[in-house]
């Protein structure tokens, strides 16, 4: 049996680009403030005197360039971690990435590959408002071309940027700023993860919750609320959100026959949309009960706390839409 | 090209001495007493300072009219006070309640007051120029006189929005204040890291734009700098870009921990503090007395109180009423 | 009984964006080569010489800039139409679009609305490859705050537009390229139409296609050819892709039970999905079968004929997959 | 900083010569066999021709060694074909046929070949420069010397991507070539409406970037200009901006009615033609015989009825195949 240790989600992600640092050369961390500011989350804190300025770039505003710039270092064979600082400013980079990253290896036939890594702070949870609080996955996971993991959990935390980094394809990675301070337990020598498939974290019988990001916690948590009610709840970390694992929810969902999709991006056109689609293709005849979406409300985020917290799924939420499909 | 003679407002009179000192010090205590309410929790989110940067919003906002309009960053409540915003409803704002300029909706990087012409409080750095340029645009073609002043700072001045701008309102003729707080970082990237050429002011004539800089530590130099920059944009109807050069004396934001910059480099700007000078210069010229400089600075203190009150006895906005103006309630444009 | 006259979906654009500007002062046109060019499309021809540059303005590549312009012209009380060339250049301008147009009235607390319509050719069909022949509705019709439309048929190309320019909020318009030389027959005074509802083209008991853009001429004739073998389909035209009116379709389905969408856009995260979706939570017990979808490759979309015709459904495709849906 | 001396080129060597004018004269040819072929619709989608450009592509592409990079835009053919990529294999793209550069996905817009390290063939305007800047400093970074060549229009300098990309590669001392071919026409808005600034080469010096312009149209003059701009950046590392003032003699793309231009602007400028300006030069030199030229030119009917031939016998791919490479099939980076 591994030893464990607790560590918070910033420490996981932190240790994940150091060893990414650390064992090869090509890899190098760019994005604004990544160097001598520490991180606008203190997520390279300290890195920049460990590797110096070659590997930790600090870059000028400027989202779109800098990001063009990492496709096209990874063009030419370099292993470029861009970070862009958060989601909400990649709207700037987005012709970027799907135009020239996402699209380069099909235009040509084959000849260009762009191995590069993007980082995404995302989400919602620190009262930054409208502005600043966007979960943008349903964007990038409409995009074929591209890689789109959401890190939901302390272990991919850890492991999902060194698998990211042995893609010939360009990764996006989502990371959620709100879980920056959450402690949790990992086994000691965590490393790289797989980034090809969803992951049950609960098992159960009752009604599958599928979910990714913060998503995960929340449905964990509301798992065990409901495991008191004598509801046994499956929770599924979809992890990957382009190309999406089906196997893995539709094996639930023959289990199940019940499913609550639960995200905190804006409901209309989302991954919820897209796993419900699917399962309607794939498994409808094994549905006892519709197919359910726990989302975003669709405003942009207002600051005040009970605003921000009413804008997206809560634990309470996630209890309350379970016990209302599972005991009409 | 004739040039008009604007009615020199410099030295400035007693009255106008202690308005601006009353503004600057507004602005300084009213930030000192939002960090304060930060720690207490009763703020949150993003809060941006502009501690030492005073003289900038007092002395640009000298120059403008009512009919003006004005667009701003995330590190807007200088500008928001310097405009005339209620102290009380950019207190309630950051407070998160109805009674703030936003309904509470924006918190402290997004304060908006359209009765004043005040658009923002954006914060999607760089992403408010292109907006400027279509109101100034909007105004000429509505044959409005009015200017539209756009503050931004150096690290926004690296985003391609910035040249695409400059040009737009060079081509048009639109008349935008591009008004550049040069504070020497970017959170916390310095100037050296964000521009190949550190004098950004090489960069307005290659749009062919008027250009200047001042020292934003000085009010009654802003003040100069602004107006002439004003009364240029009001006679041609053209852009001007203002560099003002300035320092913040405090951190980005409540989450910056300073590592990259010199706590004696702070010191020594804060040698050149705008409200001191500003003070010495008054009772230099005989314009205020030491005892009126106290007068004020307890008004100030009681006009900060008196926000902090009124945000306090605000009240929150109910859950209802999350999804209100999404889209307009009248659907008459 | 009106008279009718043929026009091609050029035309009907056309003479909308005249209508506009000889109605309203306030309304000017800008983009790309829309004045000296005659727009890239052609749509805009002559329109510089009648109503002279202050009303159309021709602008620098510069998307952000000029679209952000265009918001800020509509905030101080213009009502501009601004033209991207063509969707594919308007990642360039999605912050724009987003963090301020959708944003500002919500985040200012109802203070400040943004009339600004926003026209885009989009779509595939002329052989442009993979960086010029996206179908990005699905991104649009994610972000709250916006209207999204689409138009499908010569009378929307004739009408929407006038409708738009009422709205006080932010408009786009999908206009698809591969129609422009198109005719149909219109009424002769037609002009502005509802844009808030989805509309029935066809109407029909065995299945319900919901589709949008392209789709529904396809789908229109996929019907045709699917009546000569006695199946009766019923064609619904979404137009209004934000906010969805599902009360059509849904009445649609509580008659046929069967549903198929139809887009162009890639699968996955699509408005189909939405639909999909919608259907599952609120018709789920009218169902005799799963909704199925038809829709883009998830390809970047290739050079050849073949290959492109391959990249999205054409009307045999739609024709075959009814086929396999109502006789399996 | 000390200059080394270039080994001059000029005046050119008879071999020299005619493989210049070759060049020359197998771009001309070649895009008027494609327009030709387009007519008869065995290439579709956008076409833009370079007639009348040739002397920046061959001139420019005379400075590059075999390990530089280079990136293009959608009007490409005469950059593709001076840096040596196999005609058939350009005219096999534009068939859309599998023996393309790109196995005909791309088309006339996306010419591609990692070989000869051509990375396009990019129809985003303005999108390859900051992809551009990432090779340089790539290069910077594994220690190699090679310099990236990034080909655009004046029109494209208009987008935020020229500005960022400039002052990216000016803070970072990356080797890039931003070459700037200034036909003084965006598709049909002429450069005064697309820069307040007309005079681009402005622009250079406010991002600290060595700059030059040059007369376009004349094969030697860029020759020397590129070999100057890319000697100085072997030498120093860094960038370098060079405006070539050239013309399109063509229509910008095949939908394209020519509204925005009088039909004796173009006459005009077709005086300057690179072609028969370079066949003048070397005749005069005695570098060339009239009966040389003719055979040259025979020559080149020869490889551009050999491209269409080969591009008439290639072969489409299969429709099974749409799917691969959206993702690598060797899993290996
Ligand atoms: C497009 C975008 N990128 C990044 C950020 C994060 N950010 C907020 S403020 C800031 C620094 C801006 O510096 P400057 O323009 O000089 O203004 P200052 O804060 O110094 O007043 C950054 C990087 C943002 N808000 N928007
Ligand atoms: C971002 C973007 N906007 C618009 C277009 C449409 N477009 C294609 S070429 C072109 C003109 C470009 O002019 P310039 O950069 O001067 O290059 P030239 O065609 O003259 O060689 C335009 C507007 C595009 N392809 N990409
Ligand atoms: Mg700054
Ligand atoms: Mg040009």
């Amino acid at each position: 049996m591994s030893k464990m240790k607790t560590i918070t989600y910033r420490e996981a992600l932190k240790s994940a680009i150091r060893e990414a640092l650390q064992k090869d050369e090509r890899v190098f961390l760019m994005g604004e403030d990544v160097g001598h500011y520490g991180g606008a989350f203190a997520v390279s804190k300290g890195l920049l005197k460990e590797f110096g300025p070659g590997r930790i770039m600090d870059v000028p505003l400027s989202e779109s360039g800098f990001t063009g710039a990492g496709i096209g270092a990874a063009l030419a064979g370099m292993r470029p971690i861009v970070e862009i600082m958060t989601v909400n400013f990649s709207l700037l980079a987005m012709d970027q990435i799907i135009n020239n990253a996402a699209t380069l290896l099909h235009m040509s036939g084959g000849q260009l590959n762009v191995p590069v890594v993007i980082r995404m702070g995302c989400g919602i949870g620190r009262q930054l408002a409208a502005q600043h609080s966007h979960s943008w996955e349903p964007f990038y996971a409409h995009v074929p071309g591209i890689n789109v993991l959401a890190v939901g959990t302390h272990e991919d935390a850890r492991g999902m940027l060194l698998t990211a980094l042995e893609s010939p394809d360009p990764v996006i990675l989502f990371e959620y700023t709100s879980m920056l301070n959450l402690e949790a337990e990992i086994i000691e020598d965590a490393g790289a993860v797989d980034i090809c498939k969803a992951k049950v974290r609960r098992e159960g019988i009752d009604l599958s919750l599928i979910t990714y990001g913060t998503g995960v916690y929340k449905s964990l948590e509301a798992a065990e609320v409901l495991s008191k009610d004598g509801m046994d709840i499956e929770v599924i970390d979809l992890r990957v959100l382009r190309p999406l694992d089906e196997e893995t929810f539709l094996t639930s969902i023959a289990k199940t026959h019940k499913a609550l999709v639960v995200e905190d991006a804006w409901k209309s056109v989302s991954i919820s949309s897209e796993i419900s689609a699917r399962i309607m293709e794939k498994a409808f005849f094994e549905l006892d009960l519709p197919v359910e979406r726990l989302c975003g409300v669709e405003v942009p985020i207002p600051y005040p706390k009970h605003l921000e917290d009413a804008s997206v799924p809560q634990v309470q939420d996630i209890v309350e839409k379970v016990r209302k499909i599972l005991k009409p | 090209m004739k040039k008009t003679q604007s009615k020199s407002k410099f030295p400035v009179s007693k009255a106008e001495g202690k308005r601006l000192l009353h503004q600057m010090q507004l602005i300084r205590r009213f930030e000192e007493k939002s960090a304060e309410v930060y720690t207490e929790t009763k703020i949150r989110g993003f809060l941006h300072l502009y501690v030492g940067e005073e003289a900038v919003a007092v002395g640009v906002m000298q120059a403008l009219k009512e009919e003006d309009y004005i667009l701003s960053t995330y590190r807007e409540h200088g500008h928001a006070l310097a405009r005339g915003m209620d102290p009380g409803a950019i207190m309630a704002e950051m407070y998160g309640k109805v009674e703030g300029c936003a309904m509470g909706r924006g918190g402290s990087m997004h304060l908006f007051d359209k009765n004043i012409h005040f658009y923002g409080g954006n914060a999607i750095v760089g992403g408010h120029l292109p907006m400027a340029v279509g109101m100034a645009l909007a105004s000429k073609k509505q044959g409005k006189k009015n200017v539209t002043c756009c503050f931004f700072g150096e690290g926004a001045a690296a985003e391609g929005e910035f040249h695409e701008s400059m040009n737009l309102a060079a081509l048009w003729d639109a008349p935008v204040l591009f008004l550049c707080e040069n504070n020497l970082y970017a959170m916390g990237t310095a100037l050296e890291y964000t521009h190949s050429e550190q004098q950004l002011e090489k960069k307005g004539p290659t749009y062919g734009i008027e250009t200047a800089t001042v020292n934003g530590m000085d009010l009654l130099e802003v003040m100069k700098a602004a107006q002439k920059a004003v009364d240029y944009i009001r006679e041609t109807g053209k852009p001007y870009f203002l560099v003002c050069y300035t320092y913040r004396f405090r951190a980005h934001s409540m989450f910056d921990a300073e590592l990259y910059r010199d706590k004696a480099e702070v010191e020594e700007w804060k040698k050149q503090d705008p409200i001191p000078q500003f003070k010495k210069y008054l009772l230099k010229e005989q314009l205020i007395t030491e005892k009126e400089i106290a007068s004020l600075e307890e008004a100030v203190e009681k006009e900060v109180a008196a926000a902090v009150d009124f945000a306090e006895n605000g009240t929150w906005e109910p859950i209802e009423d999350l999804c209100r103006f999404v889209y307009s309630e009248n659907q008459e444009p």
